[in-house]
């Protein structure tokens, strides 16, 4: 095991993959000589080669409609948006290309590629840099998507993600790149998609998140405890394919549940989540689930309107307070 | 507008079989497509419908010159041409239109979504513009693997007010990738005319403002076309480069089912521009070079219209007694294993 | 009061405000002198002349920009998506051009821009042409999200569109567009947004839709009426803003719901409405909502699959059935 | 690359007063923008920040020429200049960066987000490519309305690789519409130099391509930015017809705070680069010139660095003493009335 950043464990991942599979190449703006805008493929240029670590103009159709071309023809590329906000220049080719063409051809092309970059919001990006899009992209058949809350995870999931058959949308959140952990050192060191961890164990509510939620979560029920609430904290890892046993597991437990999402609340992952609970566990629970997401607005550049806008622990705690009242 | 180019009448370098080929390739494809609008009248087809009438020089002059499946290729969902030419058998075209579970994508992709990747076919495409980004990821595969293979990638004219092409484009002429970009420039973009379509008429100075060489050539004479591939498809394996092909050429019919030679094309073209276009039909002009030059009689010709037609009737016949995708396999596919 | 068909209705609400207001002008592919692909705008170019009915390029970002542009410039456009799977292309502008220029801007510009064309299934358009993407929008603040289930609405919800001062989305189902209806000759009849409309009134159970799945809760209400279930229709006519006290008042009377959503089922727009059904009427409940939407398949092609992707009014029935059993 | 055409020196018939204008405009840019950096250190401004140290003379050159706020401007995150030229007071955009309800913006667009549509600035795009689309609307508008006012968008060299932006050049082109494109080619997108992000350097040619005519300029001197854009801007208004020019210039700080001199510039250009371009400095390249013709004189230039320190220092003490937006306009603005 070593400490590591969760930026570091997604460069790792990538690191380890190019060495095994030749196949695997990083395309994406700034990653090269650069090294990358957040860093994350910091030195990957001078071991891999401009042939597997590739420059490309600012033309997010061009790196999409790439990657997943590449993947049709046998590669195994992992493409960076810079940040996720920018993927929604590329919407037609993930959706109608990458997210399809194993689908529409009734199976007879894999499209084996991993979209991966910074999601998230918290440093005053304002309204146009501040997306992750995940619901958008869990509404649409056809892709994974892969949100690590941990270093450790971010290296196992971008392991399996770059082993997968299928198109990958892989989010890492900009506010986690910081974030030390420990993290396998083992090259086979893989997370199998669709297995929610339990974060931490408690029998009074469960409070259910992936990526930076999890740890607001973890917060939150630290909180709690010193009210002598014990919250069951749950990272879903990935929202597609997505583990309902294990949230059902707990609720059965704990009759009582918050889903977390720091994306906007209207028509949300989090609805989903909800939902599913209320389909999958009606009769276990004895309040509504609470939800706690973020504002329906575009993201402000103020400070203080931006924190508003953005679910913190103590939202959780208090919505946890609810569901207990 | 650029002047084409009208090559003068060179004697080709072709054999007797050669030219046969090119001809009933071609004669293939315009049976096979006057056979789909009366099973879309029969209601064995349905969605959208796109035929080739006019423009099978495109194909016949450059799919059978590649080294398939090692080479691949894209196209729009006018794509039944490129199915067939890619060695696609009617069958597997007819079932697939018919969405039958014997079709080339299971039933699953329809008309505009044929694709035959054992052949190097890497499918149509249903979005204008869609498959030029594609088809820079295939040209970097190609070029990653080290191979001396190419990628042809047809579009049509309005595609090329897309932005996605552009920015495509752009990586190609960027990164010498040895695609083959082939601008099926019909004139019209459903009822709009390139003239309404862009603020400059010359599409090989589009291509080049991104660094890709190109020239824009004759497409109703398939020998002109073969001559031209020839020599283009070469270089593109020599120098690893790309080339953009400005194919001037003309679809016979409307847009597609919706648009078929009645209301809405009187709004947007003349008879006598149809009629004036027809006069140049790829398949009598090379009909009429194989009878000049003595390659084949009047027996022979009907010889090849019986066996296309029973080949046609065998795929519809085959796809009429195709079975349906299973119920069950509507969530199969959404991922691979 | 004319009976004409749904795509009619459209094109009346247009002509009408564009003889009202000489600032509201359409754009979008083949509308002039094609006469639109659905011939929704049929003889508007003879009309209105080339400056007011804009025939544009295959340029969907380059569409989307101009009435954004155009509609921060002080005009009122109205765009045409020839179908709206083709805004997938533009999602860039849309989203945070259009949606957020208010917003960004502390509210000091106005974006009155209309986004409408056909959407939804049904036809064997296969996996790229069968979008409707209202979840989407509905999950991105700054769009106003309509969706008519009938002509008459279609004309009062569109004119109400055209006047409004926020970018909308307005998104027609091409499986409606030969609908006929009464529809009010009024030129000043206009329907507000946020008000839903109870289609039919009933007691045992509420049935939720929007757009062409309203014409399916009417017929699975005719249906379950022979079992002598008396259903009650919601029409919400708009997503966003979304009319919750009627659905609820229904609720508070019926006690059971079924939700209904063409499109993909994960993460759509039918789950925020359960959600938010839960959170604001659980003790009402007395089964779990029932949720019918599209299978999690890109469109297939074959007439048999596609049929079994798209819910009918058989699903419903049998969804009603369930919450009542 | 197509060669830039460095004018010949000639007489601009410019007054004192004008040249001591432009000197002013341009110092402002350079002082203010000198704050913000520091602004940002003491955590008072947040996010993304870029400047425009060295570009003046492209904001200086052009927009005093237009008639605001009927003609309007379209540009990048790069914005600062552009506000402050177009008449946005010091206060209103140091109040912005900080986030304060009297901001241009009331704090809730930030760096990238100036805006002033009173004054006829139709606001900054943190979306590369981004206003390019939009100045179609724009155009289209002022055409539409009959006027004879023009829409001036600016754009780095990086988002000549957006589709956007060629979807767009297109309609312009087709359209006509009276815009001009002022391409802010400082040669660097983030660490890409032009060289790695196009498959072809000569940009004129790629608005050419769409139908917009066009010339590359040299934009570290004002006076010929100034001249030209006035012949330009001169013939928009007359034709109605979109103009592009390619403004050769120098960005002489990182891209933006997160690229401050530091770490990342090295990748990609070097200091002898840097101070190459340094020596070509719009402004002191105008104070030579006013000193020259005996223009200014030392006290003279002192009285305006302190004028506009004192400018500077307000803003940001009427900033920093602005109140945060309240907590309740978190919802409002969202939609118009
Ligand atoms: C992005 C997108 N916009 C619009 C359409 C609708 N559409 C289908 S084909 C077509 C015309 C395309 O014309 P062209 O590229 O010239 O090809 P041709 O049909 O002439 O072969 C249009 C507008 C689409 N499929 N995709
Ligand atoms: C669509 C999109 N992709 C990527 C980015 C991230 N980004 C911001 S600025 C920039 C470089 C732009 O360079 P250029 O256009 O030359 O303008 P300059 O910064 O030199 O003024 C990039 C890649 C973005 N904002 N938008
Ligand atoms: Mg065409
Ligand atoms: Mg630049």
């Amino acid at each position: 095991m070593a400490v590591m950043r969760y930026q570091q464990a997604v460069r790792l991942a990538m690191t380890e993959e190019m060495r095994r599979d030749p196949n695997v190449f990083l395309l994406g703006e700034e990653i090269a000589q650069y090294q990358g805008t957040y860093r994350v493929t910091e030195g990957m240029l001078q071991e891999f080669g401009e042939r597997r670590v590739v420059d490309t103009p600012i033309s997010e159709i061009g790196i999409a409609g790439m990657a997943t071309g590449a993947a049709m023809a046998g590669l195994r590329p992992v493409a960076e948006f810079m940040t996720w906000s920018f993927a929604l220049s590329a919407m037609d080719q993930l959706i109608n290309h990458a997210a399809k063409i194993t689908y529409m051809s009734g199976g007879r092309i894999q499209c084996p590629v991993v979209f991966r970059g910074p999601a998230g919001v918290g440093t005053q990006l304002s309204a146009q840099h501040s997306h992750s899009l995940e619901s958008w992209f869990a509404h649409t058949p056809g892709f994974k998507v892969v949100m690590p809350a941990t270093p450790a995870d971010a290296k196992g999931l971008l392991k399996t993600a770059i082993r997968d058959n299928n198109p990958i949308i892989f989010m890492e959140h900009a506010g986690l790149y910081g974030l030390s952990g420990e993290v396998p050192d083992d090259t086979e060191f893989m997370i199998p998609f669709g297995q929610a961890a339990v974060r931490r164990e408690g029998t009074d509510i469960s409070l259910v998140a992936y990526s930076r939620g999890v740890q607001m979560c973890l917060k939150a029920a630290e909180a709690l405890a010193k009210d002598n609430i014990s919250a069951e904290v749950i990272d879903l890892r990935t929202l597609v394919p997505l583990d309902m046993a294990t949230v059902v597991a707990s609720i059965t437990k704990t009759h009582r549940a918050v889903v977390v999402q720091e994306e906007w609340r209207n028509v949300g992952f989090a609805a989903e989540l909800a939902t599913r609970i209320y389909e999958q566990a009606f009769d276990e629970l004895d309040a509504p689930v609470e939800r706690v997401a973020g504002a329906d607005v575009p993201m402000p550049y103020a400070k203080n309107l931006e924190r508003a806008a953005i679910p913190t622990d103590a939202d959780i705690v208090a919505a946890a307070k609810r569901a207990l009242a | 507008m650029a002047k084409t180019v009208v090559a003068p009448p060179t004697e080709d370098n072709i054999s007797r079989a050669e030219m046969l080929d090119l001809y009933r390739l071609m004669l293939r494809v315009r049976r096979l497509e006057e056979s789909v609008y009366r099973k879309f009248h029969e209601a064995k087809i349905g969605g959208y419908l796109h035929r080739y009438d006019g423009q099978e020089a495109l194909v016949a002059g450059i799919v059978p010159q590649l080294q398939l499946p090692q080479d691949k290729i894209l196209c729009t969902y006018r794509d039944h041409a490129h199915a067939l030419a890619c060695g696609t058998s009617a069958r597997e075209i007819m079932a697939e239109l018919m969405g039958r579970a014997t079709g080339c994508a299971g039933g699953k992709g329809g008309s505009m979504h044929l694709i035959d990747p054992d052949k190097g076919f890497l499918g149509g495409d249903g979005i204008v513009g869609g498959p030029i980004p594609i088809s820079v990821g295939v040209g970097y595969a190609l070029q990653y693997t080290g191979s001396k293979n190419i990628c042809v990638c047809y579009f049509g004219d309005g595609a090329m007010n897309q932005g996605g092409v552009h920015e495509a484009f752009n990586m190609v002429g960027l990164f010498k990738l040895p695609v083959l970009y082939i601008l099926e420039n019909n004139k019209y973009a459903m009822g709009t005319s390139v003239q309404r379509s862009t603020g400059q008429l010359d599409f090989v100075l589009k291509a080049k403002a991104h660094g890709i060489a190109g020239e824009r050539i004759d497409g109703m004479d398939v020998l002109n076309v073969r001559r031209i591939a020839e020599r283009v498809i070469k270089q593109i394996r020599e120098t690893g480069e790309p080339y953009f092909l400005d194919v001037e050429c003309y679809r016979f019919f409307g847009h597609g089912i919706g648009d078929d030679n009645t209301g809405g094309q009187k709004f947007y073209r003349s008879e006598e521009e149809v009629s004036k276009w027809r006069q140049r039909d790829p398949i009598s002009q090379i009909l009429r070079d194989l009878k000049h030059k003595g390659y084949i009689n009047d027996e022979q010709i009907e010889a090849i219209e019986a066996e296309i037609k029973a080949e046609v009737e065998d795929a519809i016949h085959f796809a009429e007694n195709s079975l349906e995708p299973p119920l069950e396999s509507l969530y199969e596919n959404v991922f691979s294993e």
